[in-house]
């Protein structure tokens, strides 16, 4: 026993040196907690969190350089590998959080709107920063999961801090969407838990990735009963359907900044642990039951998403639909499953997180300006036209259109899965033309309620007197370099700029995605 | 003791008592201790299972972490809804609902 | 064969308090059946040699969330003045969600044959392994725990810290 | 220079939108001359391509650079270039194109609203429309295509009529639905297509090229879209759903009935240029997406329907002939006209013959600048009274001579009368017709016979318009003042007689224009009938 242990011990010595970006995150868990108690300035430790997750993207860069599509390492007893398909991930969780803590800075200085719980907000700023980096540090652990106790622990840990962020306006909507959040988290993550605890009965590991893990064991009533549970916790973190009844109140009650956070980072950490999740399944063994179930939740997903989001007044809870049917569109790469379908999946995330946050940014740059639903922001185009069109070609890209880098990535997205219509082992599946059809038929429904808020800003009463509750507001009084509009625009263009060069020029993007290959 | 399988029936039927408690009781806490329930229905499993494949102490490891997160979960959950009571004067999850489509 | 019987037993005080937590409508004598019915799974834990995980339910469990547990189902007493009784509801759809749910499973569980478990000698499962363990093999989850329960405790607070005045 | 015309064409707009955009609000005047430099510089890069092109069916002052190539492993080599060329169909459609859209500046002249905002999305639109006619690659032709979308809705939405939001949401949806369809066959034929120049030693390249979809030894085997072996969906096989998928999408656009309800309103709702462009240029992309993309591509599948295209194009023509008949709105009047004279286009391609998709050509340059002119002389008369409806006016001829003048030569020039350009286009659609069944058997001889109809249903509408409107004693509706009507002003001349001769040049001197188009209508009968045949002798 004594050498195994001492085996093990080596391991992890030898491990934390390729867990450096993991290492600085909880280093900056303990740095944060400590500079809460000293101090409580806004920009210090907004400061302090952006050079936190700065410094943290640049060890994943630094991570990523050496791994070449051939290595992967395993950490801490085949806990979790680290491949560059965890890499580039994490790369994006990373991204996800500098943005969120780039769009938290005017929220936490705004003190016109949102008046309600101010105090509260302000007392626990650097709280907050650390639910944050928890959560991408949990999108970092679950990404890179192998083994189902890490699954449900990193899980958790992105979870139980949403529950808590969910609640950071200290108003009454938002405990109510804090506690809706909870009650439903907690019983997907507990179902979840139970399809695992069956997992282990009949594999007897905790390590899901052998390759011959589905081999061994026929399809059982039981194996059937344990995936759809498992499937459960997955799906309830991407929020699709039927998981997402959680998403619009929790969405609609949230701070913009977190909602943002929410539909990109838990999404994308739990998009990728259903794809290492699905990629050992017998996908190819002739037993298209996993496939087909998928595409039907892909299917349901962007239909269910679009419909329910064309008769939505709120922006956030339109967006939280929006953010359902994106999901959709996320599993179509999962169910082309083939290299090229998960790397237009890979694509299609990068995409969405860029397009998504775009969009959040202005909605919360609208919000904090008064315009709190879809029908207040007539006359907005006419006012601050700038940020208009930059949400409108946020929008535009949502749905699709060129030249915008949501449609290379749908192009692609949906390329991939005729390409496994046509030729993949599941050649001719009917639900997959289905799939494919139904996906882009619902772009146009889409186009409506995208364009809804455009529509308000642009055309509804262009040349009409504004409407007095909105414009007669005091001008935002803002105290800091960055709530300035002009530095503030700075983000939403440089966001802009790149969606639209990721159109004109997506080889940049998938240069870096190419690497990556899909062994895990 | 050859058969395990009456411990495995009592997961699962911990885990449908559970269910059924989430779904019936009209207040949060009860939720709570329905959670509970869950949560222990699956620590049955990994302990009995744990027998089955006793190579390593995976399950049991598994069922000390699964301890952990249910005091977690209590104690955020908890917080939630005492800050829910505050507002709402109750805790009847189907009574706090201002979020409507 | 008594242990057999005592094990039986166990279980037996298990199903019935979790299904009396369903019936009863205090939500305090609720959260006693939930430590009785903890307690009988703690015991059940001991005869699968699973002395830690049962010593741990029966520390943090019965211990700590129940206490947890009472001290909300107090607080919110406070708050709200009137005892806890609750009323049911969806009491149809419920049980029948239940029931359907454990027959799946129970189909489920009679249709896979299990290896027979291996006997253990007490030697081989023991604290001193689950200790090892932790130190090594799960050294990272044990570590995650940790924030886990910082994270916990943060939010906690942050939650249930007090209304500001302007409300 | 010379081989950068088309870039030129495409860019100036784009460059000069983005110019606009920087400059301040105030200066409207800028915005104005700005455009209107534009559409000069246009013409003046036009010119060198109208004198240099050569007739035949060749592509030239093709450009092509690399866009987008990515490797995908396992997949290929995923290939979009920036591929742009003119040949005898889209060298009249950009020669139209650019013509209208400078008379379509000077039309918008009146605009006083933002005016900021329209000029940059109208330079906008400019640079989409001419990217669509030139471009070769499908997903730059895409690009451009959705690129027309949101500028035309903004413009309809925000510069037109009562009921703009409305007209301006159903043309965003039945584009946009068009628009899908097309995406679906695109998807599904890039994937199957691969290009043979740059695939080679086992790299498979997908391309966008639409040349190389053209050519069935392309594809690539056992995909769906495959020529000698396509796949079974449903009641078709791929490929015959492929071409239905563009027919429809570009059906739409053109528009068939019964896909065309979005059209009147569009066109009621819209500012007098925004008409002017949409039916002048936008309905021409439906057809020309037609020969340039379904009936080469899919050309068995387009002689399978060819009697159901040749159908639609019938009915196109008489129920936007009848409709014509029963509005009571000028404008409206003149939308299902251009219903009616696009199913000319319907059915001169669904002939197959040298003659038809001439026909089908011409008629699209002769309905270009006929709706245009129609389109503004319903704008003048708006302006004036800020009414349309036919009942409310009568005798106008008294008051306004010269007016009167020139809607006699649109009138007329509409009908198709003998002299004016429509008259060689429905003549040589119906000879098409007519002859299709002794040459290659897709039409009946009926439907010419059926077509013809048409014709004396649009010289009944205009004429009774005419009457009603224009002569007999001078009457207006009681809100109306009748001070309003007065001649033509100098910069309505400037619009309308250019375009009045242009028809009647075109009616009578047709000669140089079916010069440039022949060539293209020989190669795409030989090649549509050849492959046609290839293709479905191979089961």
């Amino acid at each position: 026993m004594e050498s195994s242990v001492a085996l093990s011990l080596q391991d992890i010595i030898t491990g934390l040196r390729v867990f450096t970006p993991e290492l600085m995150l909880g280093g900056g868990v303990v740095l944060l907690l400590i500079i809460g108690l000293f101090t409580n300035d806004i920009h210090k430790i907004s400061a302090v969190a952006l050079l936190v997750l700065m410094a943290v993207a640049y060890a994943q860069y630094l991570r990523d350089i050496p791994l070449t599509s051939e290595i992967s390492h395993e950490l801490f007893s085949k806990m979790i590998v680290v491949s560059n398909f965890s890499s580039y991930m994490g790369f994006l969780l990373d991204l996800g959080g500098i943005l969120t803590v780039l769009m938290s800075w005017p929220y936490f200085l705004h003190a016109d709107k949102l008046k309600e719980g101010l105090e509260q907000r302000r007392r626990f700023v650097s709280e907050y920063y650390l639910l944050i980096v928890v959560i991408v540090l949990g999108g970092h652990l679950l990404i890179s999961s192998v083994n189902l106790l890490m699954v449900f622990l990193s899980l958790e840990l992105i979870s139980l801090p949403s529950y808590a962020l969910a609640g950071f306006l200290f108003n009454k909507k938002s405990s109510e969407g804090s506690f809706k959040y909870f009650l439903f988290g907690a019983v997907a993550s507990a179902v979840m838990l139970y399809g695992f605890s069956l997992f282990y009965g009949q594999f007897g590991t905790l390590d899901f990735r052998r390759d011959d893990l589905f081999a061994t064991v026929p399809w059982s009533p039981l194996l059937v009963v344990s995936v759809v549970f498992s499937m459960a916790g997955f799906l309830y973190k991407i929020a699709a359907v039927p998981m997402h009844p959680w998403a619009p109140d929790v969405y609609e009650a949230a701070p913009t900044p977190i909602v943002a956070f929410f539909s990109v980072v838990p999404k994308l950490a739990g998009l990728a642990i259903l794809v290492r999740f699905v990629i050992v399944s017998p996908y190819d063994n002739g037993n298209p039951a996993v496939m087909h179930a998928l595409a039907l939740i892909s299917i349901l997903t962007i239909t269910v998403g679009n419909f329910s989001a064309l008769v939505q007044k709120n922006p956030k809870r339109m967006m939280a639909y929006s953010s359902i049917a994106q999901s959709g569109f996320l599993l179509v790469g999962l169910v082309a499953l083939s290299a090229s379908g998960l790397q237009f999946m890979i694509f299609y995330s990068t995409i969405y997180l860029l397009m998504n946050f775009l969009v959040f940014y202005y909605l919360q740059y609208f919000e904090l300006r008064g315009f709190t639903t879809i029908a207040s922001y007539q006359n907005a185009g006419s006012k601050y036209l700038w940020p208009s069109i930059f949400l409108l070609v946020g929008f535009i890209s949502l749905t699709g259109l060129p030249p915008t880098g949501g449609f290379t990535a749908k192009l692609f997205i949906f390329s991939a899965l005729w390409e496994s219509y046509s030729n993949h082992a599941h050649r001719g599946d009917q639900i997959l033309l289905w799939l494919f059809i139904f996906g882009l038929l619902n772009t146009v429904v889409s186009l409506f309620y995208y364009l809804r808020i455009p529509y308000f800003a642009f055309i509804k009463n262009w040349e009409s007197t504004p409407k007095t509750n909105i414009l007669t507001s005091s001008p935002v009084a803002y105290d800091s370099f960055i709530g300035r509009s002009s530095i503030g625009n700075l983000l939403g263009l440089i966001l802009v700029i790149v969606l639209l060069l990721i159109f004109f020029a997506p080889g940049l993007l998938m240069g870096w995605i190419n690497k990556i290959n899909f062994v895990l | 003791m050859q058969n395990l399988d009456h411990m495995l029936y009592l997961g699962a039927f911990l885990f449908a008592v559970g269910i059924a408690v989430i779904v019936v009781k009209r207040n949060a806490i009860m939720v709570l201790l329905g959670l509970e329930l869950l949560l222990n229905a699956s620590n049955v499993n990994l302990v009995v299972f744990n027998r089955i494949h006793a190579g390593r102490i995976d399950g049991q490891m598994f069922s000390l972490f699964v301890i952990i997160v249910a005091v977690c979960e209590a104690a955020v959950g908890l917080a939630i809804v005492l800050r829910v009571y505050q507002y709402y004067k109750t805790s009847v999850p189907d009574e706090v609902s201002e979020l409507k489509d | 064969m008594s242990s057999a019987w005592l094990l039986y037993c166990f279980e037996a005080i298990a199903a019935l308090s979790a299904l009396g937590i369903l019936f009863v409508r205090n939500v305090f004598y609720g959260a006693l059946l939930l430590i009785c019915c903890l307690l009988a799974i703690a015991a059940v834990f001991v005869f699968n040699h699973a002395e830690f995980v049962a010593v741990t339910q029966i520390l943090v469990y019965a211990g700590g969330v129940l206490v947890l547990i009472v001290f909300g189902i107090m607080l919110s007493a406070r708050h709200g003045g009137k005892p806890l009784v609750v009323s049911h509801n969806y009491l149809i759809s419920g049980v029948l969600l239940s029931l359907s749910i454990l027959g799946i499973l129970i189909y489920a569980i009679s249709k896979t044959v299990w290896p027979s478990p291996t006997a253990l000698t007490t030697q081989e499962i023991n604290i001193e392994k689950v200790g090892v363990h932790i130190m090594s093999d799960y050294l990272l989850p044990f570590e995650i725990a940790g924030v886990l329960l910082l994270v916990a405790l943060i939010g906690a607070i942050a939650m249930a810290s007090s209304k500001s005045k302007s409300v | 220079m010379q081989h950068y015309l088309i870039s030129l064409l495409i860019f100036t707009p784009l460059v000069a939108a983005c110019i606009c955009l920087f400059l301040p609000k105030k200066f409207e005047k800028a915005f104005r001359a700005v455009a209107l430099i534009v559409n000069v510089q246009q013409i003046l890069w036009l010119l060198p391509m109208l004198v240099g092109f050569r007739a035949s069916g060749m592509f030239q002052f093709v450009e092509r650079s690399n866009w987008i190539t990515l490797n995908l492993g396992s997949w290929g080599v995923l290939k979009a270039e920036y591929l742009v060329g003119v040949d005898g169909m889209s060298l009249p459609l950009v020669a139209l194109s650019v013509f209208v859209l400078l008379i379509a500046t000077i039309s918008s002249w009146s605009i006083q609203k933002n005016v900021k905002g329209y000029f940059v999305l109208l330079l906008i639109l400019n640079a989409a429309v001419i990217g669509s006619f030139v471009a070769l690659d499908f997903l730059l032709f895409y690009l451009f295509f959705e690129f027309m979308l949101l500028p035309m809705f903004f413009l309809i939405a925000i510069w037109g009529g009562p009921r703009r939001e409305y007209a301006s949401i159903k043309f965003l949806l039945y584009t946009l639905l068009g628009s899908i369809l097309i995406l679906v066959v695109m998807i599904g034929l890039y994937t199957s297509v691969s290009d043979p120049v740059a695939s080679q030693g086992g790299l498979l390249v997908h391309s966008f090229n639409l040349l190389h979809m053209m050519e069935p030894m392309n594809f690539i085997s056992n995909t769906i879209l495959d020529p000698n072996n396509p796949w079974q969906i449903g009641w078709f096989n791929a490929r015959y759903w492929a071409f239905l998928l563009l027919f429809i999408g570009f059906a739409i656009k053109l528009p068939m009935v019964p896909l065309h309800t979005w059209l009147p309103d569009a066109h009621v709702e819209a500012p007098t240029p925004v008409s002017v462009i949409l039916a002048a240029i936008l309905l021409k992309i439906g057809g020309y997406g037609l020969l340039r993309i379904a009936y080469p591509i899919f050309p068995e599948a387009a002689m399978h329907f060819g009697m159901f295209v040749g159908i639609m194009g019938v009915l196109s023509i008489i129920y936007g002939a009848l409709n014509a008949m029963a509005s009571k709105d000028l404008k409206r009047l003149i939308a299902y006209s251009s219903v009616s004279h696009m199913g000319f286009v319907l059915l001169g391609a669904a002939s197959v013959t040298e003659e038809g998709i001439a026909g089908a050509v011409y008629q699209m340059v002769s309905h270009g600048i006929i709706s245009a002119m129609l389109f503004l002389i319903a704008g003048v008369l708006y302006d004036r009274t800020h009414d349309r409806i036919i009942d409310h006016y009568s005798g106008l001829s008294s008051k306004m001579q010269n007016f009167t003048a020139l809607v006699l030569v649109g009138f007329f020039a509409s009908m198709g009368l003998p002299g004016f350009s429509g008259f060689i286009a429905e003549v040589m659609v119906f000879l098409g017709s007519f002859r299709s069944n002794a040459t290659n058997g897709v039409l009946h001889e009926s439907l010419a016979v059926i077509a013809t109809s048409g014709l004396i249903l649009s010289a009944a509408y205009y004429l009774w318009t005419l009457q009603r409107m224009f002569f007999g004693p001078f009457h207006l509706k009681a809100n109306i003042e009748s001070d309003a009507i007065v001649d033509l002003t100098s910069r309505e001349y400037v619009m309308l007689v250019p375009l009045a001769i242009a028809a009647l040049c075109f009616g009578i001197f047709p000669q140089p224009m079916l010069d440039m188009i022949d060539p293209f209508a020989k190669y795409l009968t030989a090649l549509v009938i050849d492959h046609g045949k290839a293709i479905t002798l191979n089961p």
